[in-house]
């Protein structure tokens, strides 16, 4: 047993297990709240506490290194490690900030989309999904990711199906079988590496895969996982439950899930893929997320082939989404420093510019009640503000330069001209792919812009607390790609730590 | 709820004896095979059984869904309070040794009766929750059913379809 | 069935072993071809309880326990009450062959019998598991804790945090079925259906209903 | 009992085929929840297998006890498994109630027909307001009537 320091009571040590403790406990006392508006404001203000920890553990980390938090007392390969360093502690912020930012949006788009005598569950959901998304982030044990995992994905069947429309209940229900099948891929590639290792921390199983490393279970456990993880983020032919489940959840859901939730199961495979499967020798030849490379490929072409042909705004940018989480794929299948680089920046750009046009759509569907681009014929003219953070955000979306887009876009093709002949004609397919980005969005802008308006005098621009987080991260669209300072070094730093394991 | 009088007067005996086996499990989960999950589980057979034989709406007098609903939420938060507790204490977050100052063996006892205790209380609260929602649903739908049968239109009361549903109101 | 009569106990284990998990199979091709969804849950329960044998028997009592609780009892419970909601008694019989689901489920199933051949074996002592980690807990959970039943102390100490996850984990699915059922039920569609077997041209009455 | 060796594995691997297929091929909702139990509970049996010990005992500390003691570890984690087993089918049975109820059906080729149906009615719907609305503001210029 360790000695525990009796030295009381530390707000700056306790902060890696606050970071997950504080949603959890919340959660639970927000389903208390029952009057007017209580839940949203309690829960805007744990977030906002929440993204304040996220940020002092990015700075901890960056300027003192790797912090590691014993659950319990108990040293590391017997109990549980929190093990934070620069990947993580970046994609606990991404997740923290995008919950934070999409709170006050969420106020208005929950009242019109969410019954009201189910706002204190929904909003608890909401924390539970924030605090299982931020446990599998920060934790260094295997098993504890598990157990995370189902929490994130338990809370999001629940938040898609708080809706009113009945095609989501179908998503979700399609979601939970193949999250299901996803989480418990995972389970059984878990369980072969406890059984080849006999540990679960994942730095203590880097450690002992030495020996074992060129067993057939280790390899099968590799496949399990990577293959569980993949369901989970909706890699190309695991996809068909993502574009209903964010077109038909309430908005502000979607905005929520499209830039954190699949995210953080890429972290996974990251961590997976390099931490653990890195470091063993046997497996430099084995690149195993370079298996992943042909579905990447084809979910960002087929991805954005279908997005073109959407009649459902909301349905086109899930689309979009399915294209997206090609990009980053590949990015990390080219397992390369500016691969890798341009793959967990794309994590962080993606996450801003998708929240932005979910939020956009959002508002659109609030003031209009339907997000058929057929519908919003004129939108440009009754709701400027809220069109041009759209056409913003989707100039970010293609790749414009002086965007965030542009810059992941950059390092990708990048990383795929460092491959040769196959890396030309990569890097042709993800130019390809952003002509095709052009054609969808500008497909909305000239329904927005160049129709006539159906006369409907009673709609009017979006509310303030909508228009506020939306043009913040327009703006930050914009922020990121010109001054790449935190998101690309960071993103840097955290790739090159990644691969200096694997070294 | 069951007519029958075996059922009746065989659950009126059961019940208190699986109520009681529920606490034995969760006390001495410590000692032999048990715990509070499978206390919960145990405890809330005990309600459903209840449920079943005498009827939802009896079964929601004696445990009102408000109080399970409380409990559902005050299981979790006595778990998390533990931890919280060990962390104001200076240990780490679930860190009971430092529940006892002198003695951290007993720290550990201490922390996980409290903690067996809250997983228990939200098992059980939760079970019940699930099947007080799964019975209630079944009774509405049968309720609004037969006006189904009787007069169509008056329906339309409960439900406007889900088309104009999905729009949400105004 | 002697236990004295030169047969090692190990013996003993492995025959009722093998013969239980010779029942799990079969529950399993059961379930696969039955198509009345009350016998398929009723075949569940019973798989869960198989399974809760084959635990007991492989010394997991507190998981054995679990098992039967959940697997044969509030599981079933909770199918039973959904097959009265839903109404529905018999599973269609799919009219094409589906050959995804087949390959998905051989992929999976080659890679593990490829990824088996390396494994240790069933209960030998010297499993990587069973050198690392393992005998920490068996050995010290009586000077750390001081509890009998090492799976408590395990599970609520040592890996604490994990069952703290699972508390929330079943405080998610409590809360998801309470926002999942508590509204008031829409049966516009299957009024609908209803109205347009009996007249054909019924489904324009629910849209007036919601537009007027 | 060394011709045993794996007999635990290969079964959790055929159980685990089965669940999938179950899961994935039926279109039944209630029979694909079902599967998906089938295949988490083979997963239990994979690691509450690895911590068996021939001949060894439940992890129980008692006074003179010889018996070596199987691995508690495996134990632990499933029974943490089995909880999210059960909370996933909860939710995934209340769905199906919620898509009975909306959809008047639980088998997947239906849903999906009734899917079409609705979004055909929406579009109606939507075509029915938006010539409505223009009719309002050619008529009169007033504030239109769009429907809900």
């Amino acid at each position: 047993m360790s000695t525990a320091t009796q030295a009381g009571f530390s707000l700056l040590a306790s902060l890696p297990a606050l970071q997950v403790v504080v949603p959890m406990v919340a959660a639970p006392i927000c389903t208390f709240l029952r009057f007017r508006n209580g839940p949203w404001a309690f829960a805007l203000l744990v977030s906002a506490a929440v993204f304040w920890i996220s940020v002092m553990l990015l700075q901890q980390v960056l300027t003192h290194g790797v912090i590691s938090y014993e659950m319990g007392g108990w040293a590391p390969p017997i109990g549980i490690e929190y093990r934070i360093d620069e990947i993580n502690a970046f994609v606990l912020m991404i997740v923290s900030g995008i919950s934070l930012v999409s709170l006050p949006y969420a106020l208005r788009s929950v009242e019109r989309e969410v019954p009201r005598d189910k706002h204190h569950l929904f909003y608890a959901g909401w924390l539970l999904c924030l605090c299982g998304l931020l446990g599998i982030t920060i934790t260094g044990d295997a098993f504890n990711i598990f157990v995370f995992l189902e929490i994130s994905s338990l809370a999001t069947y629940m938040l898609m199906a708080s809706g009113r429309d009945p095609r989501a209940l179908t998503a979700a229900f399609q979601y939970l079988v193949l999250g299901t099948l996803g989480a418990t891929f995972i389970l059984i590639g878990v369980g072969l590496l406890y059984i080849m290792t006999g540990t679960l921390n994942i730095a203590d199983m880097a450690d002992r895969l030495g020996p074992v490393s060129d067993t057939t279970s280790v390899r099968a456990a590799a496949a399990f996982l990577i293959a569980g993880i993949a369901l989970k983020f909706a890699l190309f032919p695991a996809h068909f439950w993502l574009p209903n489940g964010y077109a038909y959840s309430p908005s502000a859901v979607a905005v929520f899930l499209s830039a954190t939730a699949t995210k953080v199961s890429i972290y996974v495979l990251l961590r997976f893929e390099f931490t653990v499967f890195g470091e063993v020798a046997a497996f430099q030849d084995l690149h195993f997320a370079r298996l992943l490379l042909p579905f990447a490929v084809l979910a960002f072409l087929i991805g954005s082939m279908v997005a073109i042909f959407q009649t459902d705004l909301k349905r086109l940018l899930a689309w979009s989404s399915v294209a997206q989480i090609g990009y980053i794929v590949v990015g990390i299948g080219l397992g390369s420093s500016d691969g890798l680089t341009g793959g967990i920046v794309h994590i962080f750009n993606h996450a801003l510019t998708k929240a932005a046009l979910f939020m956009a759509a959002g508002a659109m569907f609030l003031r209009i009640g339907s997000t058929r681009i057929d519908n919003l014929a004129g939108v440009g003219k009754i709701m400027p503000w809220t069109t041009l953070a759209f056409v913003l955000a989707g100039l970010s979306l293609i790749g414009v330069p002086t965007t965030a887009g542009f810059v992941s876009k950059w390092y990708l093709v990048l990383a795929a001209l460092q491959h040769g002949n196959a890396g030309y004609f990569l890097a042709a397919l993800i130019l390809f792919s952003s002509i095709l980005a052009v054609i969808y969005v500008w497909r909305v802008v000239e329904v927005a812009y160049f129709r006539e308006p159906a006369g409907d005098a009673t709609v009017r621009e979006a509310p303030l607390s909508m228009l506020v987080p939306l043009w913040l991260l327009t703006l930050a669209c914009f922020y990121f790609g010109l001054e790449t300072q935190y998101s690309v070094d960071i993103a840097r730093v955290a790739a090159e730590s990644l691969l200096g394991i694997a070294r | 709820m069951i007519e029958h009088l075996v059922p009746r007067v065989l659950a009126k005996l059961l019940i208190p004896f699986i109520l009681l086996f529920g606490l034995y499990v969760q006390f001495h989960g410590d000692f032999g095979p048990g715990g509070g999950f499978q206390a919960g589980v145990i405890f809330a057979a005990g309600i459903i059984l209840y449920a079943l034989i005498y009827g939802l709406d009896q079964a929601r007098g004696v445990i009102s869904p408000g109080l399970v609903s409380v409990l559902v939420a005050l299981g979790l938060l006595i778990y998390a309070g533990v931890g919280v507790a060990t962390l104001l204490l200076g240990g780490e977050f679930l860190n009971y040794g430092v529940l006892d100052s002198h003695d951290p063996v007993h720290g550990q006892h201490l922390g996980i009766l409290i903690i067996e205790f809250g997983v228990g209380m939200t098992v059980a609260a939760v079970m019940i929750t699930i099947f007080y929602q799964f019975a209630g649903r079944l009774k509405i739908t049968r309720e609004l059913e037969s006006d189904d049968d009787d007069e169509d239109e008056q329906a339309d009361d409960h439900a406007d379809g889900p088309v104009a549903d999905a729009r949400g109101p105004r | 069935m002697n236990l004295d009569s030169g047969i090692p106990l190990g013996d003993w284990e492995a025959i009722i072993n093998v013969a239980l998990l010779g029942l799990l199979l079969l529950v399993t091709i059961g379930i696969i071809r039955v198509r009345n969804l009350f016998a398929v849950v009723m075949l569940a329960g019973i798989y869960s309880l198989l399974m809760a044998l084959v635990f007991t028997l492989l010394d997991a009592v507190d998981v054995a326990f679990t098992e039967a609780a959940v697997g044969a009892g509030v599981s079933t419970i909770l199918s039973l009450g959904t097959l009265a909601l839903i109404d529905s008694r018999r599973e269609k019989v799919p009219n094409r062959f589906q050959f995804v689901p087949l390959l998905v489920s051989l992929a999976a199933g080659a890679v593990l019998f490829w990824g088996m051949q390396d494994m240790p074996a069933v209960g030998s002592a010297d499993a990587p598991n069973q050198v690392h980690v393992a005998p920490y807990y068996i050995t010290q959970t009586q000077a750390d804790i001081d509890v009998p039943n090492i799976v408590t102390a395990v599970l609520a100490s040592y890996r604490g945090f994990d069952t703290l996850g699972e508390v929330t984990v079943i405080f998610t699915a409590g809360i998801g079925v309470m926002m999942l059922l508590s509204a008031m039920p829409v049966i516009g569609a299957r009024r609908r259906r209803r109205r347009e077997d009996d007249d054909g041209d019924g489904d324009k009455a629910p849209n007036d209903g919601g537009n007027a | 009992m060394q011709w045993l060796g794996q007999f635990n594995y290969y079964v959790f691997a055929i159980l685990m085929m089965a669940g999938i297929y179950i899961a994935m091929s039926r279109g039944n909702l209630v029979k694909k929840v079902v599967g998906l139990n089938i295949f988490q509970a083979s997963v239990f049996l994979l690691y509450i297998s690895s911590g068996k010990v021939w001949g060894g005992t439940a992890p129980i500390m008692a006074d003179g006890l010889e018996r070596a003691i199987s691995n508690p570890l495996p134990h632990v984690l499933i029974l943490t498994a089995i909880v999210v087993g059960i909370a996933t089918t909860s939710i995934g049975l209340a769905l199906i109630v919620r898509i009975k109820e909306a959809h008047g059906t639980v088998e997947e080729d239906e849903i999906a027909e009734a899917e079409i149906l609705y979004e055909q009615e929406l579009a109606k719907l939507d075509a029915e307001a938006m010539t409505q609305a223009r009719a309002d503001a050619a008529a009169a210029g007033t504030t239109g009537g769009k429907g809900a």
